[in-house]
C-alpha cells in the first residue's frame, strides 16, 4: 500500500547496495575461499537483511572485470514466495542475472586487452551504486537509510584511482557510508580509504569460512543502531603520500601547482603535466612570513 | 483553467531559443515560486499533480554545463587548483534594500556561507579572506585562511550596512594583500555588489589596470542591475560578471565560483610548492598542540619539518609555516584535472534504431527511461560509453560524482595502451615530442595521435619513431 | 453492555502474553518466526541474527561488549523483549553471569528460511480459471466495506438525529456483526445512538493501526467462538505472506481456518471463489498487509468499542481508493481535499467547517468552533494535525512542513485554551474561632500540601476535597 | 596647526658623512619632495610616505646637527639636515602625521614622558609600537625601560581584552629574550604585529570618495511659533558647499576671518539660501533689496561666475562619442520639476518655476560633476570649516597650477580611453584570454601517490595474482565461475552456511578486537593531562613551551638564510634553544617519580621539535660550508 505513514520508516530501515566482486581472475586464483562458498554466504546475508525488516531493500551490483551491472534489486521482484520451495526466488533470480552478467562480462573481455593488475571495476560499480542511492534520495522524504557494502577480493586497479576517489568523496558528501569487507590477500588501499573517509567499516576477515558471521555481526547493523553499537574501527590509515619519481613515501615534498603531482625533490619540469616550473618557491607561507622578516633592514 | 494556461506558457518557455531562454527561465521559475498553486495541475481523475518543470531546469543546467565546458571542448585545460580568493561583501546603504527578502545583505550573507563551505569542499588547498565595503571604505573581515568556520563566524558577526560603497577602495585594499601571494597561487576576487554606484577617491581605471597587471581575476555578482564598470573590470581581469535576478539565481551564480576557474594562459605560472604530509601522532603520545595550546592525547598530526603538533589538516604549520596536507586532500582536487565530457541529449527519433532499442532504463540508477505513456522520456547518452542516463543522473554525475559509471569500462582500453609505454619511455617521450613538434611545425601539418587526443605523435603510438 | 478490554499494547505484547506452550507452537511456523523477528527492536534483531548459527549459549557480557555506553538501556530492553517472547532463554550461572540461548525451534526455522526460503503450506493453484485482477480485488474489498458502511454512515455526528440502526447490514456474517454490534452505540435512554469518543479519534488514525484493531478485536473474541487465538494468529500471519491475487485452494485449510477465512472474506481480506468442484480464496491487499500492520509497534490509545473498527474500515477503503494523500491546508486555515468520498467529507467535518463540496473537491475551513466541537468529542490537536500531515497531498508533502506552522500552532493554542482552567473539587473553611486556629489549619493544609487558597484577613481558606476528612478531624482536635 | 604642506631649507644626505646637497624639502601628507637649489644637480627626491618605514631624529641638545632620518621600506635611508631644531621640529611633526596616516608607524613621542590620562587604544598601541621603534633604533638593549613596557602592557590589557595570563607571558618572554639580547625588540614585536596592528590597521590609508547624496540641501527647519529659521551646517556639508559653489568658497577665503567672523559669514550665506528658495514674489523682492545694500549677500545671490568659467573649460573637453545635440530633446525642464519636488512644497508660481527648475537642474549637474571630479578630503580634515576650506583650496590650487595644456592632453588620453571603452560590445573582439592547456599522460601516477604501505601490498598482490591469471586463461576462469554459479543453482546453498564452531570463533575474534579498541578510546580523558599536574610544574612547562614556540617561530621564519644578519640571529636562537633544552632536561629530572611519566611524555615532543631544529641547523651549516646549490632552490 503506497500510503505508508512516515513513522513506519523507522530509522532502522536500510537500503544496502552490495557490490559483488565477480572478477574471475581473482576467484580462480584465490584458494582460501571458493566462489560458490562466497556466493552462498553472501546470498544468505542478503536474505537475512531482507528478513530483518519488511521494508529493508537490497540491491546487488556485480563488479566484473570489464563491466558491472545490477544483478538484483529487492524492490523489483515482488513475490517473496519460493519457487518449488527449494530456493527462495531471491537466490534464483540473482543467480540467473549473475550468470547472464558473467557471459556479458566475458564477451566484453574478448575485445579488450588484459590489464597488468587483475583488478575488478570497483570505480564503475561504486558510481553505479551512488547513482542508485541518489535516486532513492530523490524519491522523497521517506526512504530507507542507504549504505554501500563492498565485497571485494581482487586488488586495486591503479588506473581507477581518481575515479574511485571521486566516488568516495561524493559518497562522503551525501553521507553514505561505504562498508567494505575485503577477502583478498592483502589490504586494499581503496577500500581502507573509502571506509575511513565515509565513516564506514573496513573488515578483513581472518576466517573466510565464517564470512557469513562477519557479515551478519558487523555489516548487518543498520545506520541507526550504529549510533550506539561499537563496530570495528578502521585501522588508522597513514595518509602520507609517496612521490611520483621514486615511489617512495615522503613526508615533505614538492607539489606541481598545475597537476598536483608529487615529487620528492625539485625538478625543472613536471613529468606528469610537462609544465616547466619557475624558480622554486622556497617557502609556501605567504603574507605572515613576510611580516616576520620585516625588521631585517 | 489557469493551470492549463500557465502550462502553455511554460511550454513556450521551453521552446525558447538559447541565450535568453534561460533568462526567461529564471523569470519563470521565480514566478512559479511565488505562485505555488500554479505548479499544481489536475489529472483526469481530478486529483492534483505537480507539473514537472524538471525538463526546464535540466535545459538550463545543460546550458550552464555547455558554456562551462565550451572552453575545454577539445583539450583539457588547466584549472586554478590553488586559489587565494578574496570575497568582497558590499555592505553599503544599498545592501539594506529589501527587494531580496529579508534584505540583500541577509541573502548575500546566507549564500556566502553556503559558498564558503562549498568552496573549501571543492578546493581543499585554497584559502579565503573576507572584505567588507562600508562608508566608502574597505575593511578586512578575516585574513586569508583555510578554515570555513572562522570565516563564517566573522561574517555572521559583522552584519550591518551603511554609507556608500567604493569599488576602487575595495580593489586597492585587496590588491595590496594579493600582491604578496606567491606566483603559483591563483589570485581571485569575488565581489558581491549590491550598490549601483561606486564612490571612488581616484581613477578606478588605473586600479583595474593595476589588478590586471598583478594577475588578479576579479569577478562580480551584482544584485541590482548591470553596471558598466563592473563589466569592464571583469572583462579586463578575465573574471565573470553576472547579475542575480532572484535569490535562487544568486545562489546558483555564486556557487558557480566554487569549482576552480580555468587558468588563463598568461596568468598561469606552474611552480613547485613545498608541502608536508604529516603523520598522525602515535596513539599514546601526549603533547601540547601549537594551535590551541592544549595538551592532546593521541589524535593530531605532527609537522614533518619542525615536529610541531597541529590538530587538523589541511593547515599551515604555525611554527615553520609549512603547508600541511594529506594525500586525500590532493585527491579531492583530482577530478578537476579529469573532467567528464558533457552528455549529449538523445533525440527520441534515434530510438527507433535497433541496437539502441535494448536499453530501456538509466544505466546509472535503473530508472525507467520510458514514460507511463510508453513514449521515451528525454534522456542523455555519454559520448564515451554510449550508455543512456536519466536527467537526474546526468546532473548528479557531472556536479557531484565526476565520473561516468559506464566510461570506467571503455576507459580501461586506452589505459591499457598507456600501460604499454612504461615510465622511462614516457620520460623521454616529452623530449621526443618536442622535436616531433618542431618537425611538424616545419611541414606545416599536424596529425592527431589517435590514442591520446594530443596534437602530435606519441612515442608509444607511432611505429616509425 | 459487555465491553471487551484488551490490555495488549500491540500485537507483540499480545503474542508475548500468550502462554509458553502456545508460543512454542507459534514458532513452529516459519512465517510467524519471521514476522516476530521483524517486530523486534533493532538491537534484538541484531542479536538474533548474529546468534543464528550458534548452538551453545552466549554470555551476556559478550553481547554487551558491542554496546556503547549510551546504548546500554537499549541493550536491556532488547534482551527483556527477547526473553519475554521466549526467543532467548536466560541461564544464570553461579557467578551471576547470565547467558542466553536461542529458542531451538525459532532458530531452526529461521535457519531454514535463510537457506531455502520460507515454504508456504500451500502452493498457489495453477490458474485454471481466470483470476480477478488486482484492481478488481481492491474494488471487491471496497464493496465489502460499503456493505458495512451503509449501516453505519447514519451515526456520523452530522446525522446524529437520524433514526439509528434502521436497516441492518445484510450479508455480514453473524460473528462479524456481533463484533460490530458490540459497543456500536453508546445509547443513553432512547435518544439516537452516537459515536463514542473513541470513534472520533479512530477516524484520525493511520491505516495499519486500524487494520490491526479489527484483527485484534477479532482475535480477542475468538475464544467466545471457541477457536484458539493462537491458531488464528498463526493463520493470519501465514495469510499475510501469501501473494496478492494468487488463488489458493480451500482444501489446504484446516476447519478452523475455513471458518476464519469466511469471516475474513467479509472483511475483504480475502475473496472466495467457487469453482466447479473445488473452491479457492484469493488474498487481497489488505491480507498481505497484515504483517506490516502487525509489526508496526506503534503504541496508540486503546479503544474498546468495535464500532471504531467498522469506521476504520471505511477509512481503510478510502486509503485503498486513493492511495495518495489528498488534503491541502493553506495558511489561511482553508482545507482542500481532493476526494469525492462522502466519508472523507464526514471525517473532515469532524474538525473543520465544510463550506462546499465539488464533484472531486471538498473545501472546508478550520475554525475555532469546529475545533472546539472536535475537542469536545475528545479528539486531540495532535491527532488532527497528524491526520492532516499523513494525508497531505503529495505535492504538499514534498515541502516541509506539509501543514503550515501557523495552522498547527493555532490548533494547539486553541486546544491549550480549553485546558486553561483546571477543576479541583475543594472545600472552603471560614469563620474560624481564632486566628491561631486559622493559622494552624493553614499549616495543616500546607503540610498535606493541599492548601489551594487562603485569605488571612477574612480568615478563610480553601483546601482540596480529599483531605476534607482529615481537616475536619484536625479542626475538631483544635477545639 | 595642521597645514597641508611644509617646506624647509635642508641638506639632503644619503649618509651621515655625506656633505649633502642643499635644497628645499616639501612635505605634504601624501608625499615628500626634495628639490635641490642647483637645478643641474641630479639628487632629486619625490616619493610617497607610503614607502617610508620609520624615521628617527637627533635629540635637541645632543651635539649632533638637527637631522631627520627617514628609512624607506626598501631600507634606503634619506637623511635631511635642517638649519635649526625648530625646523626639524615642524617637519618631524608633519612626518609623524603623514606616517601615522599611512598607518605604518604612528608619530613618535619622547619615550621619557609618561602619559598622564588613560590613553585610547590607538594611542596606547602606537606607544607600544613607538616603544619598539625607538628600541629598534638605539639598538643597545641595555637602556630598555622595563617599567615602561609593563606600564603599556598593563594599560593595553585594559583596552584590548587580552587575558591577564597572556600579558604575564608576554612580559616574561620579553624579559627572557629581549633583555638577554637573544631577540631585538624589533624582532620580538614583529611577530606580534597582529596584536599591535589589530587596531592600527583599522584606520586604513583609504580615502572615501565623495558622497553621492546631496548634503548641501541645507533645509531651513522652522519651529512653528516664532518665524525663526535654523540652518544646520556640518563640516561635511560645508565642504560640499565649498566644492559645489566655488564662489562661496572664494568668498570664504577672502572674507573669513579678516572681514567677518565665521558665524555671520554662514548666517549670511544661509539667509541668501533662504531668500533664494523663498517662493513668494515679495520674498524675492526682499532679496533684491537686501542684496542692494549688502554686497556680501549679493555675492551669494548673483550667479557664480567661477562656475561659468569652469563649465566653459569643460565644454571643450566633452567626450566626443556623445553629442550634446541629441540630448537637447531630453531636456525635461518643461515638465514641472521633472516631477521632482525639491523641498516638499509643490506650489510654485509660474513666474519662478523656470528659474527654480534651472537652479535645480544646475545644482544636480554641479553636484554630479563634483562627485565625479572627486576631490576627496580625509576625515581628519573634516574638523572645522577652516581646515576644510584650506584643504580644498590646496587641492584646487594643485589643479589650477597644472597648466592648461597638460590638463587638456591629460583629458585627451582619458577621453580616448573612455571612448575605447565606450565601443559597442558587439563590435569588440571577445576579450576572453586564451586558456592554458593541460596534458596529463598517466593518471595511474596519482594512485602511486598513495601511501606506500597499501601501495606496495596492492602492487605485490598484483604480482602475486599475475602468474595465476596467466596459467589460467580468461575463458577458463569465466567458465569455472559459471560452473560454481550453476552448482549453487542446482544444490542450493551449503547447509548449514557456517558451522557453530566457526560462528563462535568469528564472533569472539571480532568481540576481542572491539574491546581492545574500546580501551584506548576510554583512555582519552575529558580533562587534559596538563590539569592533572601540580600548578608549579604546569606553569613551568607552559613557560618553557611558549618560549620554545617563540624561538622556533623566529628560527624557522629566518630561513633561508640570505643575509648575515639572519645568520647571526639564527646562531643566537640556536644557543637559546639549547639552553632551554637543558632546562627542560633539568625539569624532567626534578619532578617527582609519580608525575615523571606524564611530564616526560609532555616534554618529549618539545625535545623532538628542538632536535629537528638543531639537525636542520647543522645540515644548513654543512650546506653553507659545502656551498651546495641546494639552498638556491630553497630546500630549507
Amino acid at each position: 500500500m503506497t500510503s505508508v505513514p512516515s513513522k513506519r520508516y523507522s530509522d532502522d530501515v536500510s537500503l544496502v547496495v552490495v557490490l559483488l566482486d565477480t572478477n574471475p581472475f581473482f576467484w580462480t586464483a584465490s584458494s582460501s575461499l571458493s566462489f560458490s562458498q562466497f556466493l552462498s554466504h553472501v546470498l544468505a546475508f542478503v536474505n537475512s537483511i531482507l528478513l530483518l525488516n519488511q521494508l529493508n531493500q537490497v540491491v546487488v551490483i556485480a563488479t566484473g572485470y570489464n563491466t558491472c551491472d545490477y544483478i538484483y534489486d529487492s524492490s523489483m521482484d515482488a513475490s517473496q514466495s519460493s519457487e518449488k520451495g527449494r530456493m527462495p526466488s531471491v537466490y534464483s533470480n540473482l543467480l540467473q542475472k549473475l550468470e547472464e552478467f558473467m557471459i556479458k562480462d566475458e564477451k566484453l573481455g574478448k575485445e579488450q586487452s588484459q590489464r597488468a593488475i587483475a583488478s575488478s571495476l570497483l570505480s564503475g560499480s561504486l558510481s553505479m551504486a551512488l547513482c542508485y542511492i541518489q535516486r532513492v534520495f530523490r524519491s522523497g522524504p521517506l526512504h530507507p537509510q542507504p549504505r554501500i557494502l563492498c565485497l571485494q577480493g581482487s586488488s586495486d586497479g591503479p588506473e581507477q584511482y581518481v575515479a574511485v576517489m571521486n566516488a568516495i568523496f561524493s559518497a562522503q558528501r551525501s553521507m553514505v557510508p561505504i562498508d567494505s569487507c575485503y577477502v583478498g590477500a592483502n589490504n586494499s588501499a581503496f577500500l581502507q580509504q573509502a571506509s575511513y573517509i565515509t565513516g564506514g567499516v573496513y573488515v578483513k576477515p581472518q576466517h573466510l569460512d565464517g564470512l557469513f558471521q562477519y557479515l551478519t555481526t558487523v555489516f548487518a547493523t543498520d545506520l541507526h543502531s550504529r549510533s550506539f553499537i561499537r563496530l570495528p574501527r578502521p585501522a588508522g590509515v597513514d595518509f602520507r603520500a609517496s612521490c611520483f619519481c621514486h615511489k617512495t613515501t615522503i613526508d615533505m615534498g614538492y607539489i606541481c601547482s598545475v597537476c598536483l603531482s608529487i615529487f620528492c625533490k625539485h625538478h625543472k619540469k613536471c613529468s606528469t603535466c610537462g609544465s616547466v616550473f619557475g624558480q622554486a618557491q622556497s617557502d609556501t607561507s605567504s603574507a605572515s612570513d613576510h611580516k616576520r622578516k620585516a625588521p631585517e633592514t | 483553467m489557469t493551470n492549463s494556461i500557465a502550462e502553455k506558457r511554460r511550454q513556450q518557455e521551453d521552446e525558447d531559443d538559447e541565450e535568453d531562454g534561460d533568462l526567461e527561465g529564471w523569470g519563470e521559475r521565480n514566478y512559479t515560486d511565488e505562485r505555488s498553486w500554479e505548479a499544481l495541475q489536475e489529472d483526469e481523475s481530478g486529483l492534483l499533480r505537480p507539473i514537472d518543470n524538471k525538463a526546464m531546469y535540466h535545459a538550463q543546467y545543460r546550458r550552464r554545463l555547455r558554456s562551462l565546458s565550451a572552453a575545454s571542448n577539445s583539450h583539457r585545460i588547466q584549472k586554478g587548483l590553488i586559489r587565494f580568493l578574496y570575497i568582497v561583501l558590499d555592505l553599503s546603504r544599498a545592501a539594506s534594500v529589501m527587494d531580496f527578502r529579508p534584505s540583500r545583505m541577509a541573502v548575500v550573507a546566507k549564500n556566502a556561507e553556503a559558498f564558503i563551505r562549498e568552496f573549501f569542499d571543492q578546493n581543499p588547498l585554497s584559502q579565503i579572506a573576507l572584505v567588507t565595503i562600508k562608508d566608502g571604505v574597505a575593511h578586512s573581515l578575516t585574513e586569508l585562511g583555510g578554515s570555513p568556520e572562522s570565516h563564517i563566524k566573522a561574517l555572521m558577526a559583522k552584519l550591518e550596512c551603511s554609507g556608500d560603497s567604493s569599488l576602487q577602495n575595495a580593489l586597492d585594499h585587496v590588491h595590496e594583500y594579493l600582491d604578496q601571494i606567491p606566483s603559483y597561487g591563483h589570485r581571485e576576487v569575488l565581489i558581491l555588489y549590491s550598490a549601483l554606484t561606486s564612490c571612488d577617491p581616484g581613477d578606478i581605471m588605473e586600479t583595474i589596470q593595476k589588478c590586471k597587471k598583478s594577475k588578479i581575476r576579479c569577478s562580480v555578482i551584482g544584485l541590482s542591475a548591470e553596471m558598466f564598470i563592473c563589466k569592464h573590470l571583469c572583462q579586463e581581469t578575465g573574471g565573470l560578471y553576472s547579475v542575480a535576478l532572484d535569490e535562487s539565481h544568486f545562489k546558483d551564480l555564486i556557487l558557480e565560483h566554487a569549482p576552480p576557474p580555468p587558468a588563463i594562459a598568461e596568468f598561469a605560472i606552474a611552480n613547485l610548492i613545498k608541502m608536508g604530509f604529516p603523520q598522525r601522532a602515535a596513539e599514546g603520545s601526549i603533547s601540547i598542540c601549537s594551535c590551541h595550546k592544549e595538551s592532546k592525547v593521541g589524535e593530531g598530526y605532527i609537522c614533518p619539518r619542525c615536529k610541531a603538533r597541529v590538530c587538523e589538516l589541511p593547515t599551515e604549520c604555525c611554527i615553520c609555516g609549512l603547508t600541511l596536507v594529506s594525500s586525500p586532500h590532493l585527491a579531492r582536487s583530482y577530478h578537476h584535472l579529469f573532467p567528464i565530457a558533457p552528455f549529449d541529449e538523445v533525440k527520441p527519433s534515434c530510438h527507433n534504431e535497433p541496437h539502441l532499442k535494448s536499453q530501456k532504463t538509466c544505466f546509472g540508477c535503473q530508472q525507467s527511461l520510458v514514460n507511463p505513456g510508453n513514449k521515451p522520456s528525454l534522456h542523455v547518452a555519454c559520448p564515451n560509453c554510449k550508455q543512456y542516463f536519466c536527467l537526474d543522473c546526468d546532473i548528479y554525475i557531472h556536479e557531484s560524482l565526476h565520473n561516468c559509471p559506464g566510461s570506467q569500462i571503455l576507459g580501461s582500453t586506452d589505459k591499457a595502451v598507456e600501460q604499454s609505454l612504461d615510465h622511462t619511455n614516457r620520460a623521454n617521450l616529452h623530449a621526443l615530442k618536442k622535436d616531433v613538434q618542431k618537425e611538424f611545425k616545419d611541414h606545416m601539418h599536424h596529425m592527431d595521435c589517435n590514442f591520446c587526443n594530443d596534437m602530435y605523435f606519441h612515442y608509444g603510438c607511432t611505429p616509425n619513431l | 453492555m459487555p465491553q471487551v478490554r484488551i490490555i495488549a499494547k500491540n500485537f507483540m505484547d499480545m503474542v508475548a502474553s500468550l502462554p509458553a506452550m502456545k508460543l512454542d507452537r507459534l514458532y513452529q511456523n516459519a512465517f510467524i518466526c519471521e514476522a516476530i523477528l521483524r517486530s523486534l527492536p533493532p538491537l534484538a534483531k541484531k542479536y538474533v541474527v548474529q546468534m543464528l548459527f550458534f548452538d551453545g549459549p552466549i554470555s551476556g557480557k559478550l553481547l554487551e561488549e558491542w554496546v556503547l555506553a549510551d546504548g546500554v538501556t537499549k541493550h536491556k530492553v532488547a534482551i527483556d523483549r527477547l526473553i519475554q517472547l521466549r526467543i532467548f532463554t536466560e541461564a544464570v550461572d553461579k557467578k551471576r553471569e547470565s547467558s542466553y540461548k536461542l529458542n531451538q525451534t525459532f532458530q531452526v526455522n529461521l535457519q531454514k528460511h535463510l537457506t531455502n526460503g520460507g515454504v508456504l503450506p500451500r502452493e498457489p493453484m495453477a490458474s485454471t480459471v481466470r483470476l480477478p485482477s488486482l484492481e478488481e480485488l481492491d474494488t471487491y474489498a471496497h464493496e465489502q466495506w460499503e456493505v458495512g458502511s451503509s449501516s453505519l454512515c447514519f451515526h456520523y455526528p452530522s446525522h446524529l438525529h437520524c433514526s439509528g440502526q434502521a436497516e441492518k447490514p445484510t450479508n455480514l456474517s453473524s460473528s462479524m456483526m456481533r463484533i460490530f454490534q458490540r459497543g456500536l452505540l453508546t445509547q443513553r435512554d432512547k435518544d439516537a445512538p452516537r459515536l463514542t469518543e473513541g470513534g472520533f479519534q479512530f477516524l484520525l488514525m493511520d491505516t495499519n493501526a486500524q487494520l490491526w484493531y479489527i484483527i485484534r478485536d477479532y482475535i480477542s473474541n475468538s475464544e467466545e467462538r471457541g477457536t484458539d487465538p493462537a491458531d488464528l494468529i498463526s493463520f493470519l500471519l501465514e495469510l499475510s505472506f501469501h501473494v496478492t491475487g494468487e488463488a489458493y485452494n480451500m482444501n489446504t485449510l484446516t476447519e478452523i481456518q475455513r471458518n476464519a477465512i469466511k469471516e475474513l472474506a467479509d472483511l475483504g481480506l480475502v475473496k472466495l471463489q467457487q469453482g466447479r468442484k473445488e473452491s479457492w480464496f484469493i488474498p487481497t491487499k489488505l491480507a498481505t498487509n497484515l504483517s506490516v500492520s502487525l509489526t508496526d509497534s506503534s503504541s496508540r490509545k486503546q479503544f474498546a468499542s468495535s464500532l471504531m473498527i467498522l469506521v476504520g474500515m471505511f477509512f481503510m477503503v478510502i486509503v485503498i481508493m486513493h492511495a495518495t494523500g489528498h488534503v491541502v491546508v493553506e495558511t489561511n486555515f482553508r482545507i482542500y481535499a481532493y476526494s469525492s468520498s462522502k466519508l472523507h467529507c464526514e471525517i473532515l467535518r469532524l474538525f473543520s467547517k465544510i463550506e462546499y463540496q465539488l464533484p472531486n473537491l471538498i473545501v472546508g475551513a478550520i475554525t475555532k468552533e469546529s475545533l472546539y466541537t472536535a475537542f469536545d468529542n475528545g479528539i486531540t490537536a495532535d491527532q488532527i494535525i497528524s491526520f492532516l500531515q499523513q494525508n497531505a497531498h503529495p505535492r504538499v508533502a514534498e515541502r516541509l512542513p506539509s501543514v503550515p506552522e501557523n495552522v498547527t500552532d493555532q490548533i494547539r493554542l486553541w486546544e491549550a485554551d480549553l485546558n486553561r482552567v483546571e477543576m479541583t473539587s475543594s472545600h472552603l473553611y471560614d469563620e474560624f474561632p481564632s486566628r491561631d486556629t486559622f493559622e494552624a489549619a493553614c499549616d495543616f493544609a500546607r503540610e498535606w500540601n493541599s492548601l489551594l487558597w487562603e485569605d488571612s484577613k477574612k480568615m478563610r481558606l480553601v483546601v482540596k476535597a480529599e483531605i476534607h476528612m482529615n481537616m475536619r478531624e484536625f479542626l475538631r482536635g483544635q477545639k | 596647526m595642521a597645514s597641508g604642506q611644509v617646506s624647509k631649507r635642508v641638506k639632503f644626505k644619503s649618509s651621515v658623512k655625506d656633505p649633502g646637497t642643499p635644497g628645499r624639502l616639501f612635505l605634504t601628507l601624501e608625499r615628500l619632495m626634495f628639490k635641490p637649489n642647483s637645478p643641474n644637480s641630479a639628487t632629486k627626491l619625490n616619493m610617497e610616505f607610503k614607502f617610508i618605514k620609520n624615521h628617527r631624529y637627533t635629540k635637541e641638545g645632543s651635539n649632533k646637527a638637527p637631522m631627520l632620518n627617514l628609512t624607506s621600506s626598501q631600507g634606503v635611508s634619506y637623511i635631511f639636515e635642517f638649519e635649526s631644531y625648530d625646523d626639524l621640529q615642524v617637519c618631524k611633526e608633519c612626518v609623524g602625521k603623514a606616517l601615522s596616516k599611512t598607518g605604518e608607524t604612528p608619530k613618535p613621542v619622547d619615550t621619557s614622558e609618561v602619559p598622564s590620562e588613560q590613553p585610547s587604544t590607538e594611542e596606547l598601541l602606537s606607544r607600544m609600537n613607538m616603544l619598539r621603534e625607538n628600541r629598534a633604533w638605539k639598538d643597545d638593549g641595555k637602556r630598555v625601560q622595563k617599567p615602561m613596557l609593563l606600564y603599556f602592557l598593563k594599560k593595553s590589557k585594559k583596552v584590548l581584552d587580552i587575558s591577564d595570563f597572556f600579558l604575564y607571558e608576554l612580559q616574561k618572554l620579553h624579559k627572557r629574550f629581549v633583555r638577554d639580547g637573544i631577540l631585538t625588540e624589533a624582532e620580538f614585536w614583529a611577530t606580534r604585529k597582529k596584536l599591535l596592528g589589530a587596531n592600527s590597521s583599522k584606520k586604513s590609508k583609504q580615502r572615501t570618495g565623495l558622497k553621492s547624496v546631496m548634503l548641501s540641501d541645507t533645509k531651513p527647519s522652522t519651529d512653528g511659533r516664532t518665524n525663526k529659521v535654523t540652518f544646520t551646517l556640518t563640516p561635511e556639508i560645508v565642504r560640499e558647499i565649498f566644492a559645489e559653489k566655488p564662489a562661496v568658497h572664494q568668498a570664504y577665503m577672502e572674507l573669513v576671518p579678516k572681514k567677518m567672523s565665521e558665524r555671520d559669514f554662514w548666517s549670511k550665506y544661509c539667509r541668501a539660501e533662504y531668500l533664494q528658495h523663498a517662493k513668494s514674489a515679495n520674498a524675492a523682492a526682499a532679496a533684491e533689496a537686501e542684496a542692494a545694500e549688502d554686497e556680501e549677500l549679493a555675492l551669494f545671490l548673483k550667479p557664480d561666475n567661477l562656475l561659468a568659467k569652469e563649465t566653459k573649460r569643460k565644454i571643450k573637453c566633452v567626450d566626443p562619442t556623445l553629442d550634446l545635440e541629441a540630448d537637447e530633446g531630453d531636456d525635461y525642464t518643461h515638465l514641472p520639476d521633472h516631477g521632482i519636488v525639491r523641498d516638499g512644497s509643490k506650489e510654485i508660481t509660474e513666474s519662478q518655476r523656470q528659474l527654480h527648475i534651472r537652479t535645480l537642474s544646475q545644482e544636480l549637474n554641479r553636484h554630479a560633476a563634483v562627485v565625479l571630479q572627486g576631490t576627496p578630503i580625509d576625515e581628519e580634515q573634516l574638523k572645522d570649516t577652516q581646515t576644510v576650506a584650506e584643504a580644498l583650496n590646496q587641492s584646487k590650487h594643485g589643479q589650477d597650477t597644472s597648466n592648461e595644456e597638460a590638463d587638456m592632453n591629460a583629458n585627451q588620453d582619458r577621453l580616448s580611453r573612455i571612448s575605447k571603452m565606450m565601443e559597442i560590445d558587439d563590435l569588440q573582439a571577445s576579450s576572453d584570454l586564451p586558456l592554458a592547456p593541460l596534458s596529463i599522460k598517466d593518471p595511474r601516477d596519482y594512485f602511486d601517490s598513495q601511501q606506500a604501505s597499501a601501495l606496495k601490498t596492492s602492487r605485490d598482490t598484483s604480482i602475486g595474482t599475475d602468474p595465476v591469471k596467466r596459467n589460467l586463461s580468461a575463458g577458463e576462469s569465466y567458465a569455472s565461475l559459471r560452473d560454481s554459479i550453476s552448482l549453487i543453482k542446482t544444490t542450493g546453498l551449503v547447509d548449514p552456511i557456517i558451522t557453530p564452531e566457526v560462528a563462535v570463533k568469528v564472533l569472539s575474534v571480532l568481540t576481542h578486537n572491539i574491546s581492545s579498541t574500546k580501551y584506548d578510546l576510554g583512555k582519552n580523558p575529558g580533562l587534559s593531562v596538563l590539569d592533572t599536574l601540580p600548578n608549579t610544574i604546569k606553569e613551568e612547562l607552559l613557560y618553557h613551551w611558549t618560549s620554545l614556540q617563540e624561538l622556533l617561530r623566529h628560527y624557522w621564519s629566518s630561513y633561508p638564510i640570505t643575509t648575515t644578519y639572519l645568520y647571526t640571529k639564527v646562531s643566537r636562537l640556536k644557543d637559546a634553544m639549547s639552553k632551554i633544552d637543558s632546562q627542560l632536561q633539568e625539569l624532567k629530572e626534578s619532578v617527582l617519580s609519580d608525575l615523571r611519566h606524564q611530564v616526560t611524555l609532555l616534554i618529549r615532543p618539545m625535545q623532538q621539535a628542538l632536535e629537528a631544529a638543531m639537525q636542520h641547523y647543522d645540515a644548513e651549516m654543512q650546506k653553507r660550508s659545502a656551498r651546495s646549490a641546494e639552498r638556491s632552490n630553497g630546500y630549507t
